[in-house]
């Protein structure tokens, strides 16, 4: 793992690129996003073997294919335990999970969860498509309810999981969310996540041309994401609109739109974002702003710290190696506690 | 009981004698079942054990499902295995009376603790009238009624405890009983008891050593003295001796082989019967590098493992049936990813959730074919406890050296059961050389070594050798290739691959002559009983043999040859016929099953008969 | 289903006791569970063939063989797909599902996440002893950070699970927590969400005498209970306390502790519970209150309405076979769209 | 191409003939085979379809892996497989020929359109040169290039349409004159395109009516006018036809089956290939009762199956490979509880997931062994796409009957191919009568009927029946029994029972003499390869005959004495021999295994040339 290397090759956009033809449809999402994650790494001065990419099954998950660095295409919603194992063993490499909503809610919604709330220091990047893409095009998890489809010709019935809320149910340390139409914001939020020590959590909208083009339309069309995309800046008022004519302010605690014109966002009370707030509240209100009846916010929703569990495990490897248990030899072991001599 | 020699004056002597302790779950019949064994293996006796843990947590006491028992064998020959029946039984409740008495041997010693039998216990224990006053015990057994509670009390009326506490002592009385009718000093188990109360908890340990040396004393002095016994030392080889496990071997052999073959262990496993000790038994041995994970459930635990292995760690996860099959999928990608991987499956009675506290050895089959398409992978199987640390260290080399993902196949009885181990000198294995990629030179991910057809790892970290791989086809290269040719040329080596471990494995042995009227061939747990009655029929002249697999895929090569041998060859499994399909199907061999499905290990003599059976023919 | 015996024949708890003996350590917190819900059910005004009661596996999963209805004891987490199957199958039955903290959130959680956001009918208890019983006392998914178990002999590194939260993640229409301490609680709890349309969450602190023995007591014991365990019922003001000295109230939108004395609870600002609030704010404010910053709040924390899965899918079809289409006979759809004569 | 009679004046009539349409993802390959199969069918030939679909949703146009191709093969006798390689084919870019030309016949009909012939095209295709141009293709072929963007262009110049979307009509030029060189007409088609699109888009409409039209009457017109050919009408059985595919036939199989047994479905799934269309298939059927429910994953699925089929509905889950491993554990659950269900694997190739879009029957073993434990249960195939109908309805039988779940294996080849069947009368079978336990009478869990050993379900909702059922091991009451006998008793009477099943099966069927030579034995979906070739080597004159299993586990109870009246035993399986190892451990008889393992189905050829090596040995 040669760090001292680093400063001597500047890495670059090419060296994430893997001779591989990419094989999603044209116009499919997820050329954005790999760009985008491409585009951000060799910023981030880790040199590149130290990349891991890791992920499960589905249109999203063939990501690791078109990545030049370690990869591996895992099974389905599998992918977390891979990464949870990979960066445990060594936590000095960066390990990148790449996932659907199929894949991560409906399959993998369990080891996902389990890897929030242990906090394990993995970036993951779920491509929310709201629809089975690589099994083509039956609903998801995500869908919302009365999608039709292959199997739900008369209408989905099952309520959506809202992502952002169910990574707050396992009290994730670090919730964003961002768009494929957007690549500076993805490579910021990508920035972002993997430089959070901990687990980072990252929503994106992502379309299927295919199967369910333009879900995401009247949330990120260019017609329509000035007046629905909320974009979330630390420390900054929540302000939004076309020529941002408007803001989000409490009512009592609930948000609530309010027109600004020309006023100023504090005289007016809006909001100012908080991602670090280590209650729940503050990302559960965030979490159910949606469109149509408030601008989807997107950025950094949430980012509190907490010890990661890769790292408290090595910890308790390292203490214990230390401690006078550790003094005893491999045949000392072998001879247990108790032994005698014939 | 094999009665050697009865003209001594005080002690009959015993080549061997089988002893069970039983009571309720509250009685402590492990820890003195524990005690006696430490006390005999002190001695110098051979011996195995057996726990016999009831299904529940804590039934309600007094309840048959209560009932909690301890068997061992001790012997002055080589002891395989915990015994068939007992010879002398203690039973401290009439649960543990109604669950045990068929099993004694007629004219074995019965200890009985009268103050147990009360209305009430009998009631639970389904018992109509009291065995104590009808006559169905009388003349049949040795039998002994002691008030054991009395005697307790008795003997801890000078200390300050109250006298629920000091009846918790009782089972300590009948430890110092049976020391004096099997002859055993009581120093042993004193120091056992000073050294693990004597600072903490130091009324406690004076009172079990009262009670112990009551009990001893009570056998000396009371009028119910009679005969006493002595199982002379065993002649064994000279060495270091501990007492082991099963799943304690195991953890110690993956610490081994982890360290021979200089790779961190990292092991992942979720909670299950009679696994569950492996992860509970190496989360104690951090100081020694080891990462032990909980995980979410048996996939997770696996896909940690694989990932660790993935990044250059030795992963192993372990589980039993039910988890097994949970763990099909991911045993499935590495197996396409070719990825080392060490698989524990500690079996446990079936189907589904089963007898979870009973042993049996038939998940071979799910071993070798529990997962779609063409996936061999290899499977090995422990023979013993302390056989468990040997297997481990094959596992491991095996994984490591073939780059193949391994099925480990241990069972309850093996897991739970104990017998002394002379300590092999870890410096006597040898080291483990598996490189990954040279950094610097061009990688392949499935370009292979000819020898042993193994792919090399390069991992995560290594400059120059990013790589992918997944569960969908690949070529050499190691890209994606759906190219019909490619895709049988790579099943085939896979398949080629995992043949060749036979290659490296030594001759199998055979227990007695290389031709004769009947071989037995066994697997896995089952080493003890097969071996106890082949011994002991040869020694009777009669013209059997037994082979023991270790590897049960690939097979041994020198089966079909050895087979050649005999006119008759029996399989006996605690399955429905498991190795037997195995053995008929890639030998064409008129193999002859011997099958029994009771939760429980072969009993020698169900086995003899078999043999016997055949013989006559 | 004989609803019209129904009136002849008054059920009592003996009806709901099978003469299997309980085989749960002396002193275990499940018997006061199977004891309430044996209770509760006769009341309830349903034919006993009507109740099916499913279960994965642990300890608390040995239920249904308590119960004398029809009972399913399943396989380890799975128990949310046997019982969602069961009411698909047939909406006139009553399901109760009964599961552990580690049955129904380690190995088991996606499927309870699904459950829960499908809305399928079915009452869920969750027996929360902190611990895995039946396997002997390994930590779980709720212990608490630096739990020491075998497993964990330097101490548990996991974040726990917050039921609550969790429910709330995958917004379950119903959900609510008790104490197997309370009898009368207990009932009046399960009454409630066997009257629910919908699914029932219901959290029960229990205690294993064995492996975890007090782990609620500091909330609930009796020295505890007055001071740290806030009693919810709906529009009723949030006060506890020894004779009832305390209330919650809000400041800005997070809770706090306030004394009340003899104040009225309206001057006071005392929050007023109102657990039919659709958004999952004021549900994420009491998921987050616990002791020891807070009473731990029990009761019916949230319910709302929504469709059930049930008895969409039942809608459907009886739609679909109202509708044209269902004219086919059996031949008819054998034949299919387009057939030719040989 | 088998010729038959050459002397017609216009016509060359030909007995069968193979074709295949490929060409990008984008180019509408699988819309015209569609067209040339329903014209087929309705001008009366028999007829097998395939199509083979690209691993990729849709990968970038004019690339190898976003190829698209359909075969079929017509005939005028019996046609039983889309045929091994085609005697014509059209290539609609440089990838489509790169991929399929190694295939084509030598000497056969090669069309392709030069307008996508394009340097770009050629260079994603890999070609060095154009084969266009260089000689490659000179002389080997009936090779007919068409400029066929231009004359689709053209034709619709009157039509108001953008002409990217004019373009887009091109496959149906391809298809016209296809029509044209085997004298089809275009009235089907027609009719078609009209009830498509005639009302909702007449532009359209029209546009693909025209540009049929052209390419039939570019045929008619142009100066490459050449040989034509007629397949004549097959004879075969009178009656009403349609055309169907394996899942579909599978879909309406389940609905009778369930309808006959008056069970209400309950189908539950998790998307998967080449399973998916199952669970859409039935999704559609509402009306009919059908509840068809998307699960989160296939452990849900079969878990809500399960408790359906608990509660009285018949459930049915449906996965391919991958998801097989995931329903392990709770197969292992419906055995110990004994409940119906059908759990359907529509197999793909593997290990992992493999090629997921390529055919494979490698998961038989999977299917016998893959749980833990002793826990078997039936295994039944469908051999043709037709035949999934009867096969649904005898898994159905089986699992109602002996109360059993039964895993029932289909392909990705018959799931997604097609053929013409003669639509049976569902008046034809029998009512499946299987009563619920009686309300009033005593209820015992396990007891079972003597005759076939099954038990007898009672359901929630039934009053004072209530019981309870769960994995651990019961009692015949149905109370837990951890007693060692009755584990044994238990464990051989469900295998028993799984024996008895055997009993219900007609016996096998021979296909030609009961003696002889080579017997070959096959099971699912290569049957239409193996009988297509037995067939005509009997027509030869070889001594060579055929059995085809439907049933799996149990083994049919004939097949040693049919074994014993041929010389070799060969067993042809897309596997690496997997009913090899059933045979082999159940009979002791020493097949001979002949695998293919390409992600294709056998081509007759290559079985042919295997059974003339054994015949000459
Ligand atoms: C065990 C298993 N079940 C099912 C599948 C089939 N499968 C592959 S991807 C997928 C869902 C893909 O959806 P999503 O995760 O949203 O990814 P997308 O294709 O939309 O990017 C499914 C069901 C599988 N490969 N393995
Ligand atoms: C597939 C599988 N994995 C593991 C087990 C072992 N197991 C049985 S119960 C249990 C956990 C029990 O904990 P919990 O759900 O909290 O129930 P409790 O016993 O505490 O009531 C485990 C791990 C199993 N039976 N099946
Ligand atoms: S199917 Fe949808 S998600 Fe998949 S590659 Fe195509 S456009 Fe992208
Ligand atoms: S182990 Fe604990 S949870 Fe299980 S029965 Fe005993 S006390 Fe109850
Ligand atoms: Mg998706
Ligand atoms: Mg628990």
């Amino acid at each position: 793992m040669s760090t001292e290397t680093l400063e001597e090759k500047k890495l670059t956009k090419k060296d994430f690129v893997t001779p591989n033809d990419v094989r999603w449809c044209p116009g499919c999402g997820d050329y954005a996003i790999l760009n985008s994650l491409q585009r951000c790494l060799p910023e981030l001065g880790v040199p590149k073997e130290n990349y891991v990419v890791v992920s499960g099954i589905g249109c999203s998950s063939r990501f690791p294919y078109y990545m030049n660095t370690y990869g591996f295409h895992t099974i389905h919603g599998r992918a977390p335990t891979i990464a949870t194992g990979v960066k445990v063993a060594n936590p000095e490499l960066i390990v990148w999970m790449i996932t659907g909503d199929g894949d991560g809610l409906s399959i993998g919604g369990n080891h996902l969860m389990h890897m929030l709330r242990r906090n394990v220091d993995v970036n993951i990047l779920l491509f929310n498509n709201r629809v089975y893409g690589l099994t083509k095009g039956q609903y998801s998890p995500t869908s919302p309810v009365g999608t039709r489809t292959k199997t739900t010709p008369s209408g989905s019935i099952d309520n959506p999981i809202n992502p952002i809320l169910f990574a707050l149910g396992a009290e994730a340390t670090f919730i964003a969310r961002t768009v494929d139409t957007n690549p500076k914001h993805m490579i910021s939020v990508f920035k972002a996540a993997q430089e959070h020590k901990g687990v980072s959590f990252v929503e994106i909208f992502q379309n299927c041309v295919i199967f369910n083009n333009k879900t995401w339309e009247p949330v990120y069309g260019r017609q329509n994401r000035d007046d629905n995309l909320l974009i979330l800046e630390a420390d900054q008022p929540m302000v939004f609109g076309k020529e941002e004519k408007m803001g989000i302010s409490l009512n009592g605690s609930t948000p609530e739109v309010v027109k600004l014109g020309d006023a100023d966002p504090v005289e007016k009370n809006v909001l100012f974002h908080k991602p670090d707030q280590t209650g729940s509240l503050y990302t559960a209100m965030l979490a159910e702003m949606e469109y149509p009846n408030f601008p989807t916010p997107v950025g950094i929703l949430r980012q509190v710290d907490k010890p990661t569990y890769d790292s408290q495990i090595h910890e308790q490897v390292v203490e214990a190696k230390a401690s006078d248990a550790a003094k005893a030899s491999l045949q000392d072991i072998v001879y247990g506690p108790s032994t005698w001599t014939i | 009981m094999d009665t050697q020699s009865t003209h001594a004056e005080e002690f009959q002597e015993l080549e061997s004698v089988v002893i069970r302790f039983a009571g309720d779950s509250g009685d402590g019949m492990q820890t003195i079942g524990e005690r006696f064994t430490d006390s005999s293996a002190a001695f110098g006796n051979d011996l195995a054990t057996f726990p016999d843990f009831p299904a529940e947590i804590r039934a309600p006491a007094g309840t048959i499902p209560g009932v909690s028992a301890f068997q061992i064998q001790i012997g002055s020959r080589e002891i395989l295995t915990p015994g068939d029946r007992p010879d002398a039984l203690v039973a401290m409740n009439p649960a543990a009376l109604a669950v045990h008495l068929s099993e004694l041997e007629e004219g074995g010693i019965l200890v009985l603790n009268s103050a147990a039998f009360s209305h009430e216990n009998l009631r639970m224990a389904g018992y109509d009238s009291n065995p104590l006053e009808d006559e169905s015990l009388i003349g049949k057994y040795e039998l002994i009624q002691v008030d054991i509670n009395h005697f307790t009390l008795e003997s801890l009326s000078e200390i300050e405890m109250s006298n629920k506490d000091k009846l918790r002592c009782k089972n300590f009385f009948a430890l110092g009983f049976m020391y004096w009718i099997y002859s055993r000093s009581l120093e042993t188990t004193i120091e056992f008891i000073e050294s693990k109360w004597g600072k903490k908890l130091p009324v406690l340990a004076d009172a079990n050593i009262k009670v112990l040396k009551a009990g001893y004393f009570f056998g000396e002095t009371t009028e119910t003295s009679r005969n006493r016994y002595m199982v002379a030392k065993a002649e064994v080889e000279a060495g270091k001796y501990r007492k082991i496990s099963g799943n304690d071997a195991l953890v110690l052999g993956l610490i081994t082989g982890a360290e021979k073959a200089k790779r961190n262990l990292l092991y992942s496993g979720y909670p299950i019967t009679p696994a569950s000790s492996i992860l509970e038994g190496l989360a104690a041995y951090k100081h020694f590098g080891v990462k032990a994970l909980q995980a979410e459930d048996e996939i997770a635990a696996i896909g940690i493992a694989l990932g660790a292995s993935f990044a250059g760690n030795l992963g192993v996860t372990g589980t039993s049936g039910p988890g097994m099959c949970l763990k099909a999928e991911f045993i499935g990608l590495a197996t396409a990813t070719e990825l080392p991987l060490v698989i524990l499956n500690i079996q446990r009675g079936g189907p589904s959730t089963g007898l979870p506290t009973k042993t049996e050895q038939s998940d071979l089959l799910q071993a070798i074919y529990g997962r779609h398409s063409d996936a061999q992978i290899p499977v090995i199987a422990a023979n013993s406890p302390s056989d468990c640390f040997e297997t481990a260290i094959e596992a491991i080399r095996i994984a490591l050296t073939y780059c193949t993902p391994i099925i480990f196949l241990s069972d309850l009885y093996l897991a739970n059961g104990a017998e002394p181990w002379k300590v092999p000198s870890v410096d006597s294995y040898p080291q483990m050389d598996v490189p990954f990629a040279e950094e610097g030179k061009p990688y392949s991910t499935f370009s292979r070594n000819p020898e042993n057809l193994s792919r090399t790892l390069a991992i995560p970290g290594q400059t120059g050798l990013e790589h992918r791989i997944g569960g969908l086809e690949k070529d050499e290269s190691g890209n994606v290739s759906y190219d019909p040719s490619n895709h049988e040329d790579m099943t085939l080596i896979r398949s080629e691959k995992i043949k060749k471990v036979a290659e490296s494995i030594p001759p199998t042995e055979i227990f007695g002559e290389k031709t004769g009227k009947v071989l037995a061939v066994g697997w896995g747990g089952t080493f003890g009983s097969i071996t106890s009655c082949i011994r002991s029929m040869q020694a009777e002249g009669f013209s059997v043999s037994s082979i023991h697999l270790r590897h049960l895929n690939p097979l041994p090569n020198d089966l079909p040859k050895i087979f050649e041998g005999f006119e008759k060859i029996l399989v006996p499994e605690l399955n429905m016929g498991q190795l037997n399909v195995l053995l008929r199907s890639q030998f064409l061999v008129d193999t002859i099953p011997f099958n029994i499905v009771q939760g429980q290990p072969f009993k020698v003599k169900e086995l003899t008969k078999k043999i016997h059976e055949l013989l006559q023919d």
